[in-house]
């Protein structure tokens, strides 16, 4: 057991290593594709962190990723605060929201919550087209130009390790193991002593705080926002295919759907445009079907039955 | 008393689930609930522990009104339930189940909660077995599951909902001893049973629900001498 | 733990070595050929925008390879054009171009399809300081950054709407009344304020004005409110399919104004193929017509253009196709001018970037001056209208091909 | 004015209740949100399309075949792909039928290529002129042709054999089953109905709308709306859900603006959810 945590502790050591060191060797292109791996790997664990933990599948996901890139940029143009401030305001702000959004709607269920949300999602984009006086609406919104590209890998890398350090203590704590048994069995978990409605409304709002802060350094980083695509729906169902690819309510599971697919994606797409959708479907389909618990839990299964045929053996 | 209802009634549409139903617990009880499929037992037990709302009634805890609070407020009280039909978190271990309710049931921190778990694992007799998932375990191991997840919030009450159906006499016995110790621990139980000879042999008294209603209350002795008991269970030609 | 340590070691040295070898891979070669680079929506919202957009810098390159390449202090070179697949979306675009600048190391950029995609893209020429010239992206708000690499090779959008108010108010009787409707993103929105500018300087009544979300298709109770105000003319600020679904609903509910103009998304195929006769006496700002008195020793006369244009893709270039070939023949001259050769580094792209900003030329596909914001501003601008599903240009006199028809006869009389 | 809004609401409700009575049966019998609903009224629309622009067949004679394709289609989806699921978590259904809907998408956007398309027959521009009141023929002929497909819908499920199993099976599954019903052939034909349904649904939009790979998306949306409105798995509900969509939209965009037009309708769908689940009927099923 010590040694299997202390092997984990080094994995993690060498990949944040490797992160920080990668900018050294890297420039343009490959920067800029491992600060969009980076992106999506904090989406998917946004995502992650609500309904690979509840079971709540947010189909509206994207609205706070667009609240957060949205209110980073207008704090930052129009009120002239500095990227940090406005980043973070965003986040607490999509963080905000999710809670007030969270309390009537976190009571649906199942589809009913997708469906919810995913009417919550077109509605905030909508609201910020009709709001073009301080959105600058279908316009697009143009925000203050910085490119060093650099500075927003290490940013989007600590997005990330948050994300991830996060998911960790989800993954080991007190509250974690209250949201598990809320996505296994809500009423058993209530009856327990799990004060349900609480606890999904906190992981909300954890989640929509993280994908607020990525949407705050996205924007930044585009320097250039339209509702259309800060609000695209398509953001939200890859964040749920990388999500539950790589492995729904595990630490690892964002960072290997994310990496993986983003990887595909850039192998496959500048050849094979529809195809590389096609084959996105295919996978899909084939998770759904074949492997409902992504790659970790493939692997991880494998891992437990050589475990036990071990200790049986022994 | 410690637990008491008092004129709890609860409708599903039309239906009268429950109809002005009275009933009270001493402390240290073992109250027996027996009645035919229907009859509102679950209901009942589903009122009390807050997973419906009443549509009138009150239901006091150690005197004080819990009425209406959600399920987990009445369980951190001291009110913990088992399901007639076993609900395990089945993507987590045994032990990790009966953390669950160590920890936010009794308000343990993570460590502790896993000490008191491991704890009662051993007690239901799944010690053994704590690192396994439910789906790996057999029938009566869950129901144990389900006990010791109860158990683990510390309960003052103990609602148990058909712990011994489909068990083997031998499983009846073993579930019987377990009870007993629960209860010589200070544990007052209230029991819905169909198994006659269990009932009969562990509870203090019963009450006999039909139809949403109270319709006899007493010892086991006389209970099941009771006119109007045959008559719900059997058929008028019976009595 | 040793043996951990000792892995890891060795992953990073692997590790390292491969970066290594990455990062020295990429030097660049002598070559004879000059490359651009261009991500372009070919798949997505924009498909088939971008695609037409592609088909016109491909004509532009496949004449000037066709002719022995770009001539540069006698020596000539072929240009090849590197594309990506940015699926619309403007995070790809980011990424296709920066991967086309330090990956694929090209000389010079072409730009996107719209404005959402130019705007964050063009943030990125210029960290890199590559010229990039686009056709497609004329909203104003994207060059009041103060940006130096980015040319477009269109006329500002709001400058669009001027020859249709202009040969409006010619007519008699002369339209008193307009109405203004637009889905709400840059493209549309832009050329949909032009509208409303031009009507309102011109001294034409503006009755109704509205924009609507982008995936609304059924624009008849829009059509229904402006009806009942009984405007003389319509100004859509549009695309294809929303130029398609104006005139089906407008004949479906009988709606009469004397004249339509759409700003853009009619002249391609599709628009006439669908529509059949309903598709006539509609207007369409172009930037070149047969009649136009331009030429250059590329493509010969703007007749010459078209003509060849026409036998390609059977269609008559739009205005981005004509600016987007505008664009690679501004590239050329840019390119002679400053007599840089293949491959490219910052000091020949700044000097080419020096030479656009000078520019001052005549095109077949129209002439070509930046304003100091880096914006096309010689470009003169005629209408087409169609008639009998052709379209023809009735605006301005002297590039004439047939009469203006005014007003559009009503649906019933058609 | 006011009645020529609310009569162009109710003429594109019609559709709107057709293509959204194949997403309410579909869920109110297997309990799957059938993502794919979109690409089977693409897929209904490009058969009209086809038919209509290679062979000159009219819009309206082609509805049977788009139903007979898209009936064989879906039950072949269904009995091999979907019913693998069909005990699963609902995420999974969302899951499986959006991959399924990538899938569709993209192979429509390969051979069918991005373009718009619109069928426009002689008559596509006619309309009957009451007074001030316009009534386009197409619009008013697609709205009964939508009717009487939902009529003849839910004549099937109360007169027939098959029809009572589906709805016996939505009731009680168990129960069904012990009758001699074969749940997983019931679910493959309800499956096959909804998409046949869906795709004359399809083939009615085409007269009036534009047709490209991508168009689903968006009918998806109104489909949940219609169905959360009138009540999941509620026909007639459904019926009713559409119309309020369509009157709804004509109103706000007429009377507030259309730039409010989604907000309303998001709104007033989240409104529902929340409060009244169940559907304007009460009927809907919550699980």
């Amino acid at each position: 057991m010590n040694r299997t945590v202390a092997s984990w502790w080094a994995l993690a050591i060498v990949l944040v290593g490797v992160s920080l060191m990668a900018p050294l060797f890297m420039s343009g292109y490959a920067l800029r594709f491992c600060t969009f791996v980076l992106m999506w790997i904090g989406l998917a664990g946004s995502l992650n962190l609500l309904t690979g933990y509840t079971g709540y599948l947010d189909f509206g996901h994207v609205a706070f990723f667009g609240t957060g890139a949205y209110v980073t940029g207008v704090l930052m143009l129009k009120v002239g605060l500095p990227f940090f401030p406005a980043m973070f305001a965003g986040a607490v702000i999509a963080a905000v929201i999710a809670c007030l959004v969270g309390i009537p709607t976190m009571r649906l269920k199942g589809a009913y919550f997708a469906i919810a949300m995913l009417a919550f999602a077109e509605a905030m984009k909508h609201v910020v087209l009709e709001l073009d006086g301080i959105t600058g609406g279908g316009n697009g919104l143009s925000l203050p130009i910085y490119t060093n590209y650099t500075f927003f890998y290490y940013t989007m890398l600590a997005a990330v390790v948050f994300t991830i350090a996060v998911t960790y203590w989800f993954g080991r704590s007190k509250f974690g193991y209250a949201l598990k048994a809320i996505r296994e069995d809500e009423l058993a978990a209530d009856v327990s002593g799990v004060n349900t409605f609480s606890c999904k409304l906190i992981a909300f709002g954890i989640s929509a705080f993280v994908a607020g802060m990525i949407g705050g350094i996205y924007a930044y980083w585009m320097t250039f926002l339209t509702p259309d695509d800060s609000f695209n729906v398509l953001l939200t169902v890859r964040m749920i295919i990388m999500a539950f690819l790589g492995g729904a309510g595990t630490v690892l599971g964002p960072i290997i759907g994310a990496t993986f697919l983003a990887s595909i994606e850039e192998i496959l797409w500048a050849s094979f445009a529809y195809t590389y959708l096609i084959i996105v479907g295919v996978i899909v389909v084939i998770v759904v079907l074949y492997i409902p618990r992504g790659i970790v839990g493939l692997i991880g299964e494998k891992l437990i039955k050589q475990y036990r045929r071990k200790g049986k053996s022994a | 008393m410690v637990l008491k209802t008092e004129k709890v009634t609860k409708t599903f549409g039309d239906l009268l689930a429950l109809d002005a139903v009275d009933v009270s617990l001493a402390r240290g009880d073992i109250l027996g609930m027996i009645g035919p499929n229907g009859s509102g037992k679950t209901t009942l037990f589903n009122v009390v522990s807050g997973v419906y709302r009443p549509a009138a009634g009150d239901i006091f805890f150690q005197g004080k009104s819990i009425t209406g609070r959600t399920p987990h407020y009445i369980c951190r009280k001291g009110i913990a339930r088992t399901f007639q039909i076993a609900q395990p978190f089945s993507q987590m271990t045994l032990l990790e189940n009966v953390l669950i309710g160590a920890m936010w049931g009794d308000g343990k921190s993570l460590s502790k909660g896993r000490d008191a778990a491991e704890e009662v694992l051993d007690f239901v007799g799944l010690g053994e077995k704590a690192h396994l998932v439910p789906d790996e375990v057999t029938t009566e191991d869950r129901r144990r599951l389900e006990l010791a997840r109860a158990l683990a919030t510390k309960p003052e009450v103990l609602l148990l909902d058909e712990m011994m159906a489909g068990l083997t006499p031998t499983e009846i016995e073993e579930v019987l001893v377990l009870l007993r110790q629960i209860h010589a621990s200070g544990v007052t139980i209230f029991m819905v049973e169909h198994i006659m000879q269990a009932v009969m042999s562990v509870c203090h008294r019963i009450i006999v629900l039909n139809y949403g209603q109270v319709i006899a209350e007493g010892t086991p002795g006389e209970v099941v001498k009771d006119e109007e008991v045959i008559r719900a269970y059997l058929g008028d030609r019976y009595v | 733990m040793n043996v951990f340590t000792f892995r890891g070691k060795r992953f990073c040295t692997a590790l390292l070595i491969l970066l290594l070898s990455m990062a020295l891979s990429v030097t660049v070669y002598a070559r004879d050929t000059f490359v651009f680079g261009s991500a372009i929506a070919l798949t997505g919202k924009f498909a088939r925008e971008g695609a037409s957009l592609k088909k016109a810098y491909d004509f532009w390159a496949q004449q000037v390879n066709a002719q022995g390449g770009i001539e540069v202090a006698g020596k000539q070179y072929p240009v090849e054009i590197k594309y990506y697949d940015d699926k619309s979306d403007p995070r790809t675009t980011t990424k296709l171009v920066e991967k086309l600048i330090t990956r694929d190391k090209v000389d010079l950029i072409f730009g996107p399809f719209s404005s959402g995609c130019v705007g964050p893209s063009s943030t990125i020429t210029e960290k890199y300081k590559v010229p990039m010239i686009e056709a497609a992206g004329n909203a104003r708000s994207l060059f009041k950054r103060g940006f130096k690499y980015l040319f477009c090779t269109l006329r500002p959008a709001d400058e669009l709407a001027d020859p249709y108010m202009r040969l409006l108010v010619k007519q008699t009787p002369k339209p008193k009344t307009v109405a203004i409707i637009a889905p709400k993103s840059p493209f549309y929105l832009s050329a949909a304020s032009g509208f409303e500018t031009y009507a309102k300087k011109y001294g034409l009544d503006i009755v109704h004005y509205e924009t609507y979300p982008v995936a609304m298709e059924d624009i008849t109770p829009i059509l229904q409110k402006i009806k009942a105000k009984d405007p003389d003319v319509l100004c859509v600020g549009s695309h294809t399919v929303v130029a398609m679904m104006v005139m089906k609903q407008s004949k479906e509910i009988d709606f009469n104004p004397k004249a339509y103009c759409f700003s853009f998304g009619t002249l391609g195929s599709e628009f006439p193929k669908e529509l059949g006769d309903d598709a006539n006496y509609i207007l369409e700002y172009i930037s070149i017509s047969e009649g136009s008195p331009f030429e250059d020793p590329l493509f010969g006369t703007t007749k010459e253009f078209i003509g060849h244009f026409k036998e390609a893709y059977q269609s008559r270039p739009d205005s981005t196709q004509a600016a987007a070939v505008a664009g690679g023949i501004a590239f050329t001259r840019a390119i002679q001018n400053a007599g840089v050769i293949p491959p490219f580094d910052e000091a020949k792209r700044t000097k080419v970037r020096n030479e656009l900003a000078k520019l001052d030329i005549v095109t077949a596909a129209g002439p070509v001056r930046f304003d100091a914001t880096g914006i096309n501003e010689a470009n003169p601008l005629g209408i087409y209208q169609y008639q009998n599903r052709v379209p023809v240009c009735v605006e301005p006199d002297a590039w004439l091909e047939a009469k203006f028809i005014y007003p559009a006869p009503k649906w019933g009389d058609r | 004015m006011l009645l020529q809004v609310l009569l162009n609401g109710i003429l594109i409700g019609g559709i709107y209740a057709s293509f959204a009575v194949g997403f309410s049966l579909i869920f109110g019998v297997l309990r799957i949100v059938n993502i794919v609903h979109g690409e089977f009224i693409m897929l209904g629309a490009f058969i009209t399309y086809w038919l209509y622009s290679i062979f000159g067949i009219d819009p309206f004679l082609s509805l049977p075949v788009s139903f007979a394709l898209l009936f064989v289609g879906g039950y072949l989806l269904q009995r091999f792909v979907i019913n693998r699921i069909i005990e699963a978590p609902e995420i999974m259904s969302l899951l499986l039928t959006f991959g399924l809907s990538l899938i569709i998408v993209n192979i429509a956007l390969i051979v069918w290529k991005g373009d718009y398309r619109l069928v426009n027959p002689e008559y596509a521009g006619a309309n009957l002129e009451l007074g001030t009141l316009i009534i386009p023929y197409i619009r008013l002929a697609t709205c009964v042709f939508a009717l009487l497909a939902v009529g003849g819908l839910q004549f099937f499920l109360q007169h027939t054999n098959t029809g009572r199993a589906i709805k016996a099976t939505s009731q009680n599954k168990e129960g069904a089953r012990l009758q001699g019903v074969n749940p997983a052939r019931i679910y493959a034909i309800t499956f096959a109905l909804g998409a046949g349904i869906t795709a004359i649904a399809g083939s009615l939009l085409s007269m009036s709308f534009s047709v490209f790979p991508a168009m689903g998306g968006d009918y998806l949306l109104f489909s949940f709306f219609i169905v959360v409105v009138g009540g999941m798995g509620d026909l007639p509900g459904a019926l009713v859900g559409g119309f309020i969509l369509g009157i709804l939209q004509s109103l706000v965009t007429n009377f507030i603006g259309a730039g409010l037009n989604y907000i309303v309708i998001f709104l007033v769908l989240y409104v529902m959810l929340i409060t009244r689940p169940t559907g304007i009927f009460g009927r809907g099923l919550i699980e």
